[in-house]
């Protein structure tokens, strides 16, 4: 139980900034998640406050103190590694109990928590293999197992699920949730994967290109992300431009009027529409007053699972995707049919066009 | 559809039977015609075991026998206090001078037989001046002759062995893993030991054992140093010089003790490794941090001090080289007579040196590199035949296995090679096993989905084996040529028995010297030779730091 | 033609005389240097096929006990041999070794400098006699069956070698011995004449005593090595060595020559003044084996 | 463009059976996807399909022709790696060059087509950093990279979007398609995520315990998994007891009678969900006949972007996960607050009760 701060926190590689201006806090029990495409920085700033390198500026804090005249190994911050860093040297049982022999816990002791906790990364039955009989994601689950086994203060996970099947994946990430709520520990989580940062953290900080974009809650930062990096990466992937002359705005493919929702500037906009928000009819159909419509020609319907992903063209050459339940009407369609895509006008949301451009309005 | 079954050979497999061959006719065709000798009495030369039994029931036997156990063991030991930390702090601490630290460990190496011994008796012998300097302010120190002398020598003179060959390891160890342990509650002394000896320990204990299988097979420092303190080697040495002539049965006799005794030392250690292999993908490398205060500079002044005082014996070989002399006598001050007097026949010695050392290591570069993927990548009992074969050159005694040759391959139907020949040979498989074993450890911490890799693009496994395994072994390849390097430049014993006046080289020319009591020419000599050896060493390591930046 | 000479002589001797046979018959010399032991071992090595022509500079008893390595060769000149020099017909004498104590004074912390092999059983000078090994050094088991030759009996001799043995500390090499009295490290080495002489003439703080008893005055062997590949060129190797130029320049180089009508250099004490034990070569070659074994459980005695 | 048809495969490492009787066809320029859980042996079906080891029996054809005498080398058969293996010594530019080189196409050409490729994956302006200077999502985009440059016969890919973030994984999954079907290359691709395979595949096949337990096309396996373990790894995670009296048969929870569907065995049956086809509403509330009905307690609502997740518990103890569109009246609801969940009875499935037990009429 500890929270943390981390303020205008810098980490440069050579000329390479990895990091710029940190500014994070992280109340202590919450379980708190980076966010972000690969190379934004993730792993550094993790790898940072476990004290692996040292920032070129700002400061670290746990429960206030500041931590980083703490060698790594007296930060009591546990850590699950993106490449598992397994010791190939141990069996999987000395791997989790390396942590705390370490600790002087009792043997017997130790025996027990190592046993539940290979249990909980479902390797109970794996105990005494060595790391290169192991699959890959059976590594990252030793890794996983090693890291929580000593209860820290503070949990770093870099990716710990990421080369795990998504039944796995889903299993234990509500199985880390629980054990981080029963132990209360302070969690800080990386990944790329956007439904894993919604589904499990208070917190959700998404960064790119080595800068914090917005770090609020899931709901958050999916009704109201902050600038169009956000919003497209976490899933409203649909951008269709919008044109403006005078007062009135429009967009251009379909043309369905925004001015009501576009306060008088003259900047360059683009309205964002998340794929579930769209709804697809087939041929031409018109919207009702809080709808848009726009028609487009169908390019491919592809069905992933328990939904069908649509993907269009506008006659302006914009390309439109949605997310729906499978229909039968839609699915059955050639290529290049005519279809209208529809969406409610609350579900629209308008950025200045450039790749942070904030949110307006 | 038609299936064309044209045989092809596998490359590797025809990599490995050539290695096979090679094995056969150059060390095991020797070896064995030398090795009937312990089976034959030295008189009558009919089948005896006598010979065995005179070296396991005299008590002149049993205690070199125990004798060279002990020194063995205890120069070995020594030689991992120095190289274990030596490495470690290079490799993992921003230390000045790194480069010059390990030129120094590997000058180390250049020291040629006798001479560094004697040098050890002008510091520290009765008369010694560091004695005379302690006796001067009322200290006395105990006499370098005995086992606790020979201990020490062997210390400083093997340990860049273990330093070498841990360092080359250390710089391959996925950093990963020294993070995980750290942030699992290791200091970094913890770290160290449950987690990254662990992990080099393949590297330490090949170095280990060279130290331990030279230290038996030493004869000049216990030699020199023993006084009364018999081991094996001089044993075997004494057996061998004896001007009775005749067969050298006893001598050969003791050899095999001796090589005995190295053997079972390196089957425990495979032994041992055999469960250890560990690969990292070279990507996530070890950094070098900075230390800060008095632990900086206890580091620094470890690191720089070993390397100095194990070179010390050098330096006053240096130093004697330039006393003035009349004949054998030092007359006190300075002069270049010895210098002078070397002047005439050096330059065909010194070029006789690196012609042969040059010629060996280019061909135990090449051949190392591919022995090396046979034995990591290829899980046949070829392979660990090769493997064990590997092991051989380093226990035969040089004049063992130059009797060998000079007996298969000089005479009768193979009588075709030259002194020049048979030497550049005998040096190629008498130092092939550094290039291997260094190369080998290298090798085994790459991870073979590498090679896959290239082959899966395309490359057969000659080119995948050429463009992305041996770039990535650089480092062992190069660990393992200057080994061999250093350790062919300074070979005597086999020289000795093979050269003639058109193949004399520089460690023959020091032992002459040396025989004549003629110090100040043998030290003369010696310097040239290390200044020679010297500059190839910087320049290699020169080389391989700038490399260092480039990838890796 | 290339004459091919294995050798133990000193670089000294070679330098001076190996350039004179060259001049004085045309042929050019190879020379192989090593202890004699592995010259020795290098002959036998290489009987199949002998590379060497003349094994130069060894002690007698080597020669004589590997008869088929080498060949049976009266040299021109034999007949000029001071007496007792010819000892066997398969080498020919070269020179004669003197075998001397090369003592520093300075060393000895105010005891009396030994004179005699009596005086170095003297428990007094334990740890302080420099000697090489008598089995592994010719010269250090010619100095061992002198002393069996200098008293009534052999067992008498033995007794006194043993407490000698006492006082000996071992090296493996005979040129270390002078070398160690001369830099201080020991106090007095038993050695040869020539060696102890050219630590004296370079100025060193040793001198060289003549045990009262009686030295060894021993021959010094070369022998045409069997199936030379130039025999003649070996042949009139073995000849110009005791011509009465060679044994001249022998001499001036502190050895002694063996001929009769050559002189020891002045340096040294006349022959005549050296209490010769009368050394008798043969028995110690006939018995060497058995002393070997003798000395080899002696030493485990005492040291 | 090459058919791959494997038969009878069997690999073993020591006792260990990685692969038991492995029967597969492959049409020429197909996207073949190998799912199934870590350790189930989909990279060591595919690295003896590369010749990295030889099977203990059965074989394996391309084009009719047996391969198993070819030499790794010779197979003209790409691979993406799960660790990446990057050559650590070649700049990003010569990785994706070394099959090209290899292959002696002329210089300008190898230019142009690593600069285009590097372009695919997205890491144009990276072709000279080396590979530590990349992070570990860039280091597999590399890997992909250099596969796919050099056109081979057939691709092998081992979860080679494992390490990429969401947004990134669905760029490259659809451009990832687009290139094999405009090259033709046959592909067999190994992922653990189900959504993926569904996505990307013309034939999905579930693997488990080194067995083949179905190979199909996408819908199928969703629609009609042939047994309990497919159902359940491609999502249909909702597993209900059955109880039978005779000829009669209901769900223990709810106790819906569902004897219609069921002929007379006695067998023990599990009723399968899928979590979208479950509406849960608040309270008490009937189904209509088409469906079925099942009471339960609310026990916690979490919210994964554009859905939320409901999981409760029945009164039998049994614990139901329904997916679905955000809903107000149910994100609301404290804990422990009683929900009904019903489903369309055409939604239900009845397998035999055991972890691979078939699927029933
Ligand atoms: N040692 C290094 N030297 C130079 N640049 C580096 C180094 N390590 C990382 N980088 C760069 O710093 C940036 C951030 O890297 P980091 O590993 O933190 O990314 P990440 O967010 O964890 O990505 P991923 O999701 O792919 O793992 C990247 O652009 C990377 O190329
Ligand atoms: N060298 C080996 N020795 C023994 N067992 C091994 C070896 N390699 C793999 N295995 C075992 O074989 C099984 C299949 O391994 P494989 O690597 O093919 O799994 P995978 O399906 O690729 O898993 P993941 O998705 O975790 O990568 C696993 O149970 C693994 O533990
Ligand atoms: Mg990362
Ligand atoms: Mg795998």
């Amino acid at each position: 139980m500890a929270s943390v701060e981390i303020s205008a926190l810098r980490k440069l590689y050579g000329d390479v900034v990895a990091l710029s201006d940190i500014n994070i806090t992280i109340p202590s029990g919450s379980f708190y998640t980076l966010l972000g495409p690969s190379g934004c920085g993730k792993t550094t700033l993790l790898r940072t406050i476990a004290g692996f390198h040292s920032q070129n500026s700002g400061s670290i804090k746990v429960d206030g103190a500041s931590i980083e005249s703490l060698p790594a190994y007296r930060r009591d911050v546990g850590m699950v590694f993106q490449d598992y860093a397994i010791f190939p040297h141990l069996s999987v049982r000395d791997n989790v109990a390396f942590g705390l022999k370490q600790r002087k816990v009792g043997s017997a002791d130790i025996a027990r928590r190592v046993k539940d906790v290979l249990e909980v990364v479902q390797l109970g039955s794996f105990a005494d293999r060595m790391p290169h009989e192991l699959s890959g994601g059976q590594q990252q689950r030793v890794g996983l197992a090693r890291a929580i086994v000593i209860e820290p203060k503070v949990l770093l996970m870099d990716e710990p699920l990421s080369n795990l099947d998504a039944k796995l994946r889903v299993d234990l990430r509500a199985e880390l949730r629980r054990i981080q709520r029963e132990l209360g520990i302070t969690t800080i989580y990386v990944t790329h994967d956007q439904e894993e940062a919604l589904a499990m953290s208070d917190t959700v900080c998404v960064m790119y290109g080595g800068v914090i974009q917005q770090a609020t809650s899931p709901l958050e930062i999916y009704l109201k992300p902050a600038n169009r990096f956000v919003a497209s990466f976490v899933g409203a992937n649909n951008f269709l431009s919008v044109g403006r002359d005078g007062g009135s705005a429009a967009l251009r493919s379909g043309g369905a009027d925004v001015s009501a929702m576009l306060p008088g500037s003259d900047a360059a906009v683009a309205c964002a529409i998340r794929p579930e928000a769209l709804r697809v009819v087939p041929g031409q159909a018109a919207a009702d007053p809080a709808s848009i419509a726009i028609p487009a020609n169908l390019r491919e319907v592809s069905f992933i699972g328990r939904e069908m992903e649509v993907f269009a063209t506008t006659e302006t050459g914009e390309t439109l995707k949605a997310v729906a339940r499978p229909d039968p009407a839609v699915v059955d369609l050639p290529e290049g049919s005519p279809v209208t895509f529809t969406a409610p006008r609350s579900d629209l949301l308008f950025f200045e066009d450039n790749e942070t451009g904030k949110r307006i309005a | 559809m038609s299936t064309r079954a044209r045989f092809r050979p596998e490359f590797w497999n025809v990599v490995t039977v050539l290695i096979l061959v090679v094995l056969a006719v150059l060390l095991i065709l020797p070896i064995l015609r030398v090795l009937m000798l312990s089976f034959v009495d030295a008189k009558t030369e009919a089948f005896t075991l006598g010979n065995y039994v005179e070296v396991f029931t005299r008590n002149y036997y049993l205690n070199g026998f125990k004798n060279t156990l002990f020194v063995g063991a205890l120069g070995t030991l020594g030689a991992c206090l120095l190289g274990i930390p030596l490495a470690f702090f290079t490799a993992r601490f921003h230390i000045a001078g790194r480069t010059w630290i390990s030129t120094l460990a590997i000058l180390v190496l250049v020291a040629p037989p006798f001479i560094g011994a004697y040098a050890w008796i002008m510091m520290l012998g009765s008369n010694g001046f560091i004695t005379n300097f302690f006796e001067r302010i009322g200290i006395s120190t105990p006499t370098i002759y005995g086992a606790h002398g020979i201990i020490l020598v062997f210390t400083l003179k093997f340990f860049p062995f273990v330093f070498l060959m841990t360092q080359t390891a250390l710089n391959a160890v996925n950093k990963s893993f020294e993070d995980a342990a750290e942030n699992l509650g290791c200091t970094p002394w913890q770290r160290f030991y449950k987690v990254t000896l662990p992990l080099v320990f393949p590297a330490i204990s090949t170095g280990a054992i060279i130290c331990f299988v030279l230290s038996i097979a030493d004869f000049g420092t216990p030699a020199i140093l023993g006084r009364g303190f018999r081991t094996l080697s001089t044993i075997a040495l004494a057996a061998y010089r004896s001007e009775l002539g005749g067969l050298p049965t006893m001598a050969v006799t003791v050899s095999i003790i001796m090589m005995a005794i190295s053997m079972l030392a390196l089957v425990a250690q495979r032994r041992i490794l055999a469960k250890r292999r560990y690969a990292s993908a070279l990507t996530n490398l070890p950094v070098k941090s900075k230390l800060s205060g008095w632990r900086n500079v206890g580091v620094h002044l470890f690191c720089h001090g070993v390397v100095l005082i194990a070179m010390l014996p050098t330096l006053v070989v240096v130093y004697t080289s330039f006393l003035q002399t009349k004949g054998p006598v030092f007359t006190g001050g300075f002069g270049l007579e010895s210098y002078r007097r070397i002047m005439l026949d050096a330059p065909g010695a010194i070029a006789n040196s690196f012609l042969f050392s040059l010629a060996a290591v280019v061909l135990i570069t090449a051949v190392s590199a591919l022995i090396s993927y046979v034995i990591v990548r290829r899980d046949t009992p070829a392979s660990g035949a090769i493997d064990f074969l590997m092991m051989v050159p380093y226990l035969v005694p040089g004049v063992v296995m130059a009797i060998g040759f000079v007996t298969t391959f000089r005479n009768g139907p193979v009588g075709i090679f030259g002194a020049a020949g048979l030497l550049i040979m005998i040096y190629f498989i008498r130092r092939l096993p550094y290039g291997v074993r260094s190369t080998t450890s290298s090798l085994r911490q790459i991870k073979p989905s590498l090679e896959e890799a290239a082959v899966n693009l395309g490359a057969p496994p000659l080119k995948a084996f050429l463009k992305v395994t041996v770039p990535l072994i650089v480092p062992g390849l190069i660990v393992g040529s200057l080994m061999s390097f250093i350790t062919a430049i300074n070979e005597l014993s086999s020289t000795l028995i093979i050269y003639d006046s058109g193949t004399i080289t520089m460690p023959v020319k020091i032992y002459l010297a040396v025989l004549d009591g003629e110090f100040g020419l043998a030290a003369a000599l010696s310097t040239v030779l290390l200044l020679c050896t010297g500059v190839c060493v910087y320049a290699v390591f020169r080389f391989a730091d700038n490399r260092d930046s480039a990838f890796v | 033609d290339t004459v091919t000479v294995y050798t133990a002589a000193p670089q000294n001797l070679i330098d001076a005389l190996v350039p004179m046979f060259e001049e004085a018959t045309g042929n050019d010399v190879e020379i192989i240097k090593a202890g004699s032991g592995e010259l020795l071992n290098r002959l036998s090595a290489e009987s199949d096929a002998p590379q060497g022509d003349v094994l130069w500079s060894v002690d007698g008893t080597a020669v004589d006990f590997n008869p088929a390595l080498f060949e049976a060769y009266e040299a021109t000149g034999s007949e000029n041999l001071a007496d007792g020099m010819k000892q066997s017909d398969l080498w020919t004498p070269f020179t004669a070794v003197v075998m001397a104590f090369i003592v520093n004074e300075s060393e000895l912390d105010g005891k009396p400098v030994p004179d005699s092999w009596a005086a170095l059983a003297d428990p007094q000078y334990d740890d302080m006699i420099s000697s090489a090994r008598a089995d592994a050094s010719g010269s250090a088991y010619i100095q061992y069956a002198t002393v069996l030759q200098a008293f009534g009996s052999e067992e008498e001799g033995m007794e006194m070698y043993k407490a000698m043995l006492g006082n000996f500390v071992l090296s493996e090499s005979s040129g270390a011995v002078p070398r160690f009295v001369n830099d201080g490290e020991l106090a007095i080495g038993v050695t040869l004449e020539d060696a102890a002489l050219r630590y004296v003439e370079g100025g060193g703080p040793v001198e060289i005593v003549y045990p009262s008893e009686g030295t060894a005055i021993a021959p010094d062997a070369m022998a045409l090595v069997a199936g030379a590949p130039n025999a003649d060129g070996g042949k009139a190797f073995i000849d110009y060595m005791l011509s009465e130029e060679a044994q001249a320049t022998i001499a001036e180089q502190g050895r002694r020559p063996v001929r009769s009508d050559v002189a020891s250099k002045d340096a040294l004490a006349p022959l005549d003044e050296v209490n010769s034990v009368g050394y008798d070569g043969a028995w110690a070659a006939d018995n060497r084996e058995r002393l070997v074994e003798e000395w080899k459980d002696m030493v485990l005695d005492v040291q």
